[in-house]
């Protein structure tokens, strides 16, 4: 373990960015704002690329740490602030940063003609801030700030554009549904905590938790993994905690791409892969994951095959992809899962930066029925956004093929049979939609709007340079998956297949799905493009079902949000509080005039009422002496 | 040590407030009342830079005869749990000065003035007395001012609020008179000794049934100042009505009289009964937050909400406290400081935004970041102190308690936790409501953002949340000697009942570290 | 036993005693009280205090009770309206008191009320055995019934004087009264 | 001599016949009257009690609390003739100018 | 036919040297007053004051005594001093009141500021008295002046309607004091305080069958002086009705004087017998406090209110007399606390009363008090929060050391009673700072004067007084503690020698 204090810049740099921004962004004009911006995110990928290479340096399985204070110790309680750099979190770090830095670079293109742009980049690079935080935490308390302050951050941009109530009402959404999950991640922590305290051991340090796992117990360890896995269905999206996802389509594109798609939502498994130790610990909670892992996959894949809206399409699609890492490390592969995080974070990045680059060229336009025949107008968006579909479509060699085909292949060889067959169809999905985004987008017929054609134009450099230097990523992004695999291994340890498999078998039968979807969406939407309407109209029950997500939104609202606002209002506001408590309170009071006035009439004026008063007393008095004489 | 720094510190804004009465211009008044609210505020920063922080006992102490025939004494210290208060106190005194001084009160001033520095020497009286009479004296002079100025300068239902605030706390206090009468009795039985010194009283042995009543007195008295739930209906009214300095010392500080009450007084003088009611209180704190905060989020008065929101914070405050432990108790202490940051920001917010428009109601706003954006950003920042973002202050109390509360009840901590998900539901939803959106209502186009003055307000505000939320180890660090040696009793005694009987049904629920946590804290803190 | 004078003026006491109470000319029960006044000082005699008896004659009955004719005649009083409308007054008043007498006399209507009789000395109530105590013992309170008597003597012309009438203004609260 | 129980039960009964006759007679000279009934049944009491006693105490005390009845009588007979001035009544339930 | 023999008794003069002042003085009041005009009565006041002063002085000589004058009729202990102090004190301040008041009204001054004299001669009577009949002439001493003065407003109905009330009641409860001192002698054989304690001590009495309805009779007696529920219809009337600085010296000397004698009897003479009596008096004690401040509540005029308030206050006083002797310093502090705070809370309702009008003073007259006198609100609020017994001020020192003389003679259900009642008390006595500070005064209330400078003075002295007697109750608790003892001890002594 290396002391290397330089770290602590890593965040700080975005930090320094978003308070600069903050104080000065208005002041000192675009300008200013469009160099410091990007320019404290290329920093950041600086000094996290010299970080990344002194640690390839060392030997394998050492750290770069930086310790910088004691941050809470209660009791015995204790946590510092500290950030340690391994081979998991250098990979992270260096995602973050180097797409986070593109990203900012393509941001100021896309931004070009937003008022609020300081105020933009001062989220954004908090964002990076907040992000770089929970990756670079060396244990789980602070990777808890990191992880709420990524939350707040896709809170703020989500609703980025305030004015309209849709934004904000996504961006709460987001940060609540976040707060579940987090909630389930502090129950997980304290978990921990209390079964370690049990043993004498407080600490919430990575690698004091790995050399003490042994004490935590499994139940312990099962009950906290579910819980942190809660929190990583929060984060990452999936069932049943998804929702928020594609309502955070609601800002603005570049965010989509670093926060909803590169960074932020792989935070999840991200956190499953440090605690790589603890889940290994509760094979049941492993399991779950990757169950869900699947099924979100697929079920996101179902509702992505039918939105219209370009972003939507990305998220759900987003969703499914996130569902494949948990699927990924849910089977114990969980290098396969990082692995497809980077791959996804270059083309899922690409893409989203891509829709963002077609809705600027139709001045904002997201539905895919309004475009159309853009390839030409468009074309590098055009050729790059290929890219990134092949790359998800997992079509060799582009770099999603080897990613995904390691976490199918994992996910077969861990013996998940069933959900290696989800992973299957999924990717077959995946291809359709996508195809199916790119032929409505780009072939055919332009359907644009007139006023909005005569704007079109292909996006300027500041966007395209990032775009290019992401498919390139796109595409040779999986080259190495063994070196990945064995840079990561002292970390997340090697996966050990439980069932014999041929992997070329398997890597053939994934990617025959891909062809497959391809070649539906090819008929469907070049060479008979009446038979999605057909196929609409006779399934119209399915359609709709797909189409309205399943319903899911309104099944919440329904036996979750609904009773909560009633219940609030009616039984704890007006009933419990106002009627019982207020009114016993102000009844108490009442009964205490109501008898002082019913007694006041006793004092009626006459004094022989007085004195007949006096005698019933004097009587009261004279019957007690009596007893006592007598007795 | 034998130095008279705390007479000082107590009695020096009752000097200001009667200088406050001596002078004529209004100006005069508000900038005279600002700059000697800053003395104490001075004075109590140096007694900080003088405190010792590894010793857990009382420090500074001071003590004169002052009924010797009844055994009372004036008998004054300070120890890590009332220093933090002392300092809130002064610090939020100053800032509700400044701020009241910017426009928010025009009536009477020289009173105003007058009952805030009294208020802040009945505060401060309480959080150093020694002396359980002295505490008392304290504890109901400061009813007095802050009645006043709910009834004076209040709002709406301001008569009726001062009146409830005043009787709810009475009935408590008046009943923990007749306990502190009890105690003592039994001591000088006991001991021999009349004296109503709080250290000699805590070796008082009582039968269970005694102790039982005398607690519940206790409590109750704190449990209405807390409040507790079902306690706390005098709250929102008080808060509601009050004008914004009132609120902002009624929440930021006074509220806390009723915890440090549970961690001074209620707790170590019956640990047995304590211990034993632990299950009710830690419940009643769990429906608090849960119920304080379901409430606050359908509140469609934006001061309202923060004042339900405050029984949803001391509810977290009151099940850290009831958990006992190290991590609890210090949580809790610490998320009384935050709570006075954060609430008293927040309710400084709201009066801003009532002094620009009359009125708090939520509909009445929308969109409002556009005219207002630093008002709108301080907004924020207070409100993600509020919710306890990791990062600021309020995280690191929640954390603490949460923490407290799970080594104590295991799971059920989970209700607690949901109080956090709701805390951020309400807040959000209504920092949404007022600033985002479009501007509905055509008088909000012309609001105007905070003047260089508010803005001074609220900068000690933002600054305290983000030290406390960076560096809570000096805090913690200098809280902890004393709680430990308050808390000492109870854990020993836990300890023993827990070792005599341990029933296996609540072993089931708890995890185990609870045992462990009774004995002495040697435990390895692995790195 | 009770003596025949005993018995004889004690039931004349309390005859006289409810003519003061049922006679509804206030004359009438002026000249009730006399009676019961009479009696009782008989009783006095009866039981060796022939001074206090005397007096009892001479002063209250005499002197005090022409006091309230006076009063009587001053106010041209004349006899009290009938019953109606007081009716729960009266009959209320009544059983309370009887009460209160049925509890007095259970309690006092017993034979051993003191345990033993002290005998009386000789000269017991004459004026040889009041004097003395009356300048020794009870000098304080002989000079305080002095100044008593002084201070009723200022009250009642206090209260009784008539009202200077000059350039006298009606206090508002009269106003209210009427 | 005459049995101290006897004398005792006599100066209980005046004294509730005085009581009584304050609670039902509404005129307030009656009233008045009904209180010297009552100051009566006391001092027979007193000189009862005091000759039982061999003590000429009970006869001092009948002698001041017949100075006292005097002096009674003169300032309510006074206060009487006041108060008749003022409202013409002497009728205790038409004085409820004060109540409630 | 025996020589009186004046040597037996000890005829020393010094010790009663300030009743005689007093005597004295009100004669000299009286006389000077006979030529001077109703409306100009001023002069007998300052009069009136400065031998009340003198004889003030002269109390303290008093201080520290033991012993007895008089053939033991009078008590020269520090018991007596103390009372006479206080009621010398209070009486200054109510001629203090009533200086431009009386003549503004139009009172025979001559009488007016003799009876206030007479009236407080008889109370220190009381509280100097060494057998009941000191205490029953002084009683009615007493309690004749109040009658007058209670109906000194000649023209006022209101105020002659007071004065008959009070008469009549008062003289109607007379009736059964009396009887229950008759029966007390009946069974002892003796009318002197201490030798009846001790008689009662040594369970020599003749008969239970006397004793203990003479005990009851005696608690009804005077629970009429101290307004002791169901005994106490007649005061909120008899306050109501008479002339502000009457009421106000009932409020505060009447009760003085009850409770001295009270004290006198109940817990020294009859203290041995305190098993016969505690509970009734604990009963009485809670109804008095509950009745007293439920009915206190829902009065709109002030004078009635702060006449349920005096109810209350004799409620909480004779938690006290239950408690027995342990809490009789407890009782004399909170006597002395209780005196201030009431005189300075009339003061102020004499303040803003208009010329002619008694008792019509509602508590929404103070409306607005806070703007146009200040000073005189914030007076007004000392007394209200000493009445309620907040600290530091008197009424709460008062109430502590009260109640926990009670409560460490076990009375903790009393106590409990008594404090939820102080809670409820506070809803009424706040509601004149409500009145004060909290709102508008109405138009018709302008003409409200400025307090005139004796009454101001009175006021003022009056808050100072609740403040510094709540601060530092030290030395006041140890000289009512150190004045009941003395009395206690006397007692004891002059049994003890008897005995001999």
């Amino acid at each position: 373990m290396v002391n290397f204090s330089a770290l602590a810049l890593i965040p700080l740099f975005p930090a320094f960015g978003a308070v600069f921004n903050l104080f000065f962004g208005d002041r000192l004009g675009r300008r200013v704002v469009n160099i410091v911006g990007p320019g404290v995110m290329f920093a950041a990928f600086a000094v996290a690329a010299w970080a990344f290479v002194r640690l390839a340096a060392m030997q394998p399985g050492s750290a770069l740490v930086a310790h910088l204070w004691t941050w809470i110790v209660a009791g015995g309680f204790n946590a510092n602030v500290g950030f340690r750099v391994d081979a998991l979190s250098a990979v992270m770090i260096l995602i973050v940063t180097g797409v986070g830095a593109l990203i900012h670079v393509y941001s100021v293109g896309y931004m070009a003609h937003d008022e609020d742009f300081a105020r933009f980049f001062t989220y954004l690079n908090l964002f990076a801030a907040a992000m770089l935080i929970l990756v670079l935490a060396d244990n789980l308390l602070l990777m808890f700030v990191g992880w709420e302050g990524v939350g707040l951050c896709s809170y703020l941009l989500i609703g980025f554009w305030y004015t309209n109530p849709q934004n904000s009402y996504a961006g709460r959404k987001a940060f609540i549904v976040n707060r579940i999950g987090d909630a389930g991640f502090l129950l997980g922590t304290f978990t921990i905590v209390a079964a370690l305290a049990s043993h004498g051991v407080w600490t919430l340090d990575f690698q004091a938790l790995r050399a003490n796992a042994d004490l935590i117990g499994s139940a312990a360890a099962t009950a906290a993994a579910l819980l942190l896995f809660l929190g990583a269905t929060g984060k990452s999206a999936q069932i049943p905690l998804y929702v928020w996802l594609p309502d955070a389509m609601a800002g603005p594109t570049p965010v989509s791409a670093l926060i909803h798609a590169a960074t932020m939502v792989t935070a999840g498994v991200y956190m499953i892969a440090r605690l790589n130790f603890l889940f290994l610990m509760a094979p049941s909670a492993l399991a779950l994951v990757a169950t869900i892992g699947a099924l979100t996959a697929l079920f996101a894949a179902t509702i992505a095959l039918v939105q219209s809206d370009i972003k939507k399409v990305l998220a759900y699609s987003t969703v499914s992809q996130l569902g494949y890492m948990f699927l990924g490390v849910g089977s114990g592969a969980f290098a396969s899962g990082i692995f497809h995080l980077m791959t996804h974070a270059f083309f899922k990045g690409l893409l989203f930066l891509c829709a963002g680059s077609v809705i600027h060229a139709l001045s904002g336009e997201q539905d895919m029925n309004k475009m159309g025949g853009l390839r030409t107008k468009v074309p590098i968006t055009f050729w790059t956004m290929m890219v990134a579909t092949l790359a998800i479509a997992a079509i060799p060699p582009f770099s999603g093929y080897f990613s995904k085909d390691l976490i199918l292949e994992s996910a077969y060889e861990s013996g998940h049979t069933g959900l290696w067959l989800i992973g299957v169809i999924t990717a077959g999905m995946t291809s359709f939609y996508m195809f199916r985004l790119i032929f409505l987008t780009f072939f055919g017929t332009s359907r644009v709007e007139p006023e909005r054609e005569h704007h079109l134009h292909e996006s300027p450099p500041v966007m395209t340079i990032p775009l290019i230097i992401l498919a390139i990523l796109a595409f040779v992004g999986g080259w190495r998956t063994h070196g990945f695999e064995q840079f990561l291994a002292p970390v997340v340890g090697e996966f050990k297949p439980a069932v014999e498999a041929n992997a070329l078998g398997l890597s053939a039968i994934a990617s025959a799905s891909g062809l497959v979807g391809i070649a539906l969406a090819y008929l469907f939407y070049i060479q008979r493009p009446e038979l999605p309407d057909a196929l609409a109209r006779g399934m119209s029950d399915l359609y709709d079902l797909l189409l309205n997500k399943w319903y899911v939104d309104e099944l919440y609202d329904a036996i979750v949000t609904k009773p909560l606002f009633w219940g609030s209002d009616n039984l704890l506001n007006r009933l419990a509080d106002r009627f019982v408590i207020d009114g016993a309170v102000n009844g108490a009071g009442l009964t205490v005039e109501s008898v002082g006035e019913v007694a006041r009439r006793a004092e009626t004026g006459n004094v022989q009422h007085y004195a007949l008063a006096y005698l019933i007393g004097a009587i009261g008095v004279a019957a007690y002496y009596l007893y006592l004489v007598t007795h | 040590m034998s130095s008279n720094v705390l007479s000082v510190l107590i009695f020096l804004p009752l000097v200001g407030a009667g200088l406050m009465l001596m002078l004529r211009s209004e100006r005069a008044t508000w900038n005279a009342a600002f700059l000697f609210s800053l003395i104490p505020l001075a004075v109590s920063f140096w007694v900080y830079s003088q405190f010792n922080p590894s010793n857990g006992n009382y420090q500074f102490v001071e003590s004169h005869e002052w009924i010797p025939s009844m055994g009372i004494s004036y008998h004054i210290g300070l120890d890590g749990i009332s220093l933090f208060l002392v300092l809130l106190t002064t610090i939020l005194i100053s800032l509700a000065l400044l701020y009241s001084g910017g426009g928010d009160i025009t009536e009477r001033p020289r009173e105003f003035c007058f009952f805030m520095l009294m208020l802040e020497s009945g505060l401060l009286g309480a959080l150093l007395a020694v002396d359980v009479f002295l505490f008392y004296v304290f504890w109901e002079v400061m009813l007095i001012p802050m009645y006043f100025l709910i009834g004076i300068w209040g709002h709406g239902r301001k008569v009726y609020a001062a009146i409830k605030f005043v009787l709810f706390t009475m009935v408590g206090s008046l009943l923990m008179l007749v306990a502190i009468l009890y105690l003592v009795y039994s001591a000088r039985v006991h001991f021999d000794r009349l004296s109503f010194d709080l250290p000699l009283l805590y070796g008082v042995p009582f039968t269970r049934t005694e102790a039982r009543w005398l607690f519940a007195a206790f409590a109750l008295a704190f449990a209405i100042k807390v409040p507790m739930w079902p306690l706390h209906t005098w709250l929102p009214d008080a808060h509601t009505e009050a004008p914004t300095a009132g609120s902002v010392i009624l929440a930021g500080v006074m509220l806390k009289m009723g915890a440090y009450g549970f961690i001074r007084f209620a707790i170590p003088l019956f640990p047995e009964v304590a211990i034993e009611a632990a299950p009710l209180f830690m419940t009643l704190a769990i429906i608090g937050i849960i119920f304080g905060a379901l409430v606050a989020m359908i509140q469609p008065d934006l001061k309202r909400l923060v004042a339900y929101s405050s029984v949803s914070h001391l509810g977290f405050v009151m099940l850290g406290i009831f958990a006992f432990n190290p991590q609890g108790v210090e949580g809790a202490l610490y998320q009384m400081l935050n709570h006075g940051v954060s609430t008293g920001g927040l309710f400084l917010l709201v009066g801003m935004l009532y002094l620009r428009r009359h009125t708090r109601e939520i509909s009445e706003f929308g969109g409002l970041w556009h005219r207002v954006p630093v008002y709108a950003s301080i907004f924020m920042v207070v409100m993600l102190s509020s919710i306890g973002l990791p990062g600021l202050n309020g995280f690191v109390g929640e954390f603490l308690i949460m923490l407290g509360a799970f080594l104590k009840t295991g799971y059920w901590t989970a209700f607690a936790v949901a109080g956090v998900i709701l805390g951020a539901l309400y807040m959000l939803w209504a920092y949404e409501r007022v600033m985002f959106g479009p501007i509905t209502k055509a008088v909000n186009e012309t609001i105007r953002d905070l003047t260089p003055r508010e803005v001074a307000v609220m900068v000690p505000v933002i600054g305290l949340m983000i030290l406390m939320g960076f560096f809570p180890r000096t805090i913690l660090g200098t809280m902890e000697p004393s709680i430990d040696l308050t808390f000492q009793r109870v854990r020993t005694m836990q300890a023993r009942l827990e070792s005599h009987h341990s029933s296996p049904q609540l072993a089931a629920l708890l995890p185990a570290s609870q045992r462990v946590e009774m004995e002495p804290r040697t435990g390895a803190t692995a790195q | 036993m009770v003596s025949a004078v005993a018995a004889f003026f004690g039931g004349l006491a309390i005859i006289s005693a409810l003519g003061v109470i049922v006679q509804r000319n206030p004359v009438h029960s002026l000249l009730s009280l006399i009676v019961t006044l009479i009696s009782i000082a008989a009783l006095f005699i009866a039981e060796d205090a022939t001074v206090v008896g005397l007096l009892q004659i001479i002063v209250y009955a005499g002197a005090i009770m022409v006091l309230f004719l006076f009063v009587i005649w001053l106010l041209n009083l004349q006899a009290e309206a009938q019953l109606s409308g007081h009716l729960a007054l009266k009959l209320g008043g009544s059983i309370a008191a009887s009460a209160f007498a049925a509890e007095m006399y259970a309690i006092l209507a017993r034979p051993h009320l003191l345990s033993q009789f002290t005998a009386e000395p000789p000269g017991f109530g004459s004026i040889d055995s009041l004097a003395p105590k009356l300048f020794t013992d009870y000098l304080v309170a002989f000079e305080a019934a002095s100044i008593l008597l002084l201070v009723a003597v200022v009250g009642a012309v206090a209260m009784a004087r008539r009202l200077p009438s000059a350039g006298e203004r009606k206090p508002s609260g009269e106003e209210q009264a009427s | 001599m005459i049995p101290l129980h006897y004398m005792m039960s006599l100066s209980a009964i005046i004294f509730a016949i005085g009581v009584a006759g304050v609670i039902i007679r509404r005129n307030i000279l009656v009233m008045f009257m009904s209180i010297e009934l009552m100051i009566n049944a006391v001092n027979l009491a007193f000189i009862a009690l005091g000759s039982r006693l061999g003590s000429i105490d009970g006869q001092v005390i009948v002698f001041f609390v017949m100075t006292v009845a005097a002096a009674e009588a003169a300032i309510g007979l006074g206060i009487i003739i006041s108060v008749f001035r003022n409202r013409e009544t002497v009728h205790a339930d038409d004085l409820t100018l004060l109540r409630w | 036919m025996n020589p009186i023999s004046l040597s037996a008794a000890d005829f020393s003069w010094l010790p009663i040297l300030p009743m005689a002042v007093v005597a004295i003085g009100a004669i000299v009041v009286l006389l000077a007053g006979v030529h001077v005009d109703d409306s100009d009565s001023d002069g007998l006041g300052w009069l009136a004051i400065a031998t009340l002063f003198l004889a003030l002085l002269l109390t303290f000589g008093i201080f520290g005594q033991t012993g007895f004058t008089f053939a033991g009729a009078i008590a020269m202990d520090s018991f007596t001093a103390y009372f006479d102090v206080v009621v010398l004190l209070a009486t200054m301040m109510t001629v203090l009141m009533s200086i431009d008041y009386a003549g503004r009204n139009r009172m025979p001054g001559a009488e007016y500021y003799s009876l206030i004299m007479f009236s407080a001669l008889g109370m220190m009577m009381m509280a100097g008295a060494g057998d009941l009949i000191v205490i029953f002439i002084g009683l009615e001493t007493m309690s004749i002046a109040v009658y007058v003065l209670a109906g000194m407003a000649r023209r006022d109905p209101k105020s002659n309607e007071a004065a008959i009330k009070y008469f009549l009641l008062g003289a109607f409860s007379t009736g059964f004091l009396l009887y229950g001192i008759a029966l007390i002698y009946g069974a002892t054989g003796t009318i002197k305080i201490g030798p009846l304690a001790a008689a009662i001590a040594s369970g020599s009495m003749n008969s239970n069958a006397l004793l203990l309805p003479g005990v009851g009779l005696l608690l009804i007696g005077f629970g009429f002086k101290v307004a002791a529920v169901p005994f106490h219809m007649w005061a909120p009337d008899v306050y109501e009705g008479a002339p502000t600085p009457v009421t106000a010296f009932m409020a505060v000397g009447v009760k003085l004087a009850a409770f001295a004698g009270l004290l006198r009897v109940f817990l020294i003479a009859l203290g041995p017998a305190a098993v016969h009596w505690s509970l009734v008096v604990a009963v009485i004690a809670a109804l008095t406090m509950t009745v007293g401040n439920l009915l206190a509540v829902v009065q709109s005029g002030i004078k009635r209110m702060l006449a349920y308030s005096a109810i209350a206050h004799a409620g909480y006083l004779l938690v006290g007399v239950a408690a027995g002797a342990g809490s009789g310093g407890a009782i004399l502090y909170y006597l002395l606390a209780y005196s201030v705070a009431n005189l300075g809370a009339f003061g102020v309702v004499l303040a803003i009363e208009r010329t002619g009008e008694i008792g019509s003073g509602k508590i929404s007259g103070l409306r607005g008090l806070s703007s146009r006198s200040p000073m005189l609100a914030a007076a007004m609020t000392v007394f209200m929060l000493s009445l309620t017994g907040v600290p530091p001020l008197a009424g709460f020192a008062g109430k502590f050391y009260l109640f926990n003389a009670a409560l460490n003679q076990g009375y903790t259900g009393l106590v409990i009673i008594g404090v939820l009642n102080s809670a409820v008390s506070a809803y009424y006595y706040f509601s004149v700072l409500v009145a004060m500070y909290m709102q508008e005064g109405g138009a018709e209330e302008s003409e409200v004067r400025r307090a005139r400078p004796a009454l101001a003075a009175a006021i003022g002295i009056a808050a100072l007084a609740t403040i510094a007697i709540g601060m530092f109750p030290q030395s006041y608790i140890a000289s009512a503690e150190n004045a009941f003892h003395s009395a206690a001890i006397t007692e004891t002594q002059r049994a003890v020698s008897l005995a001999q």
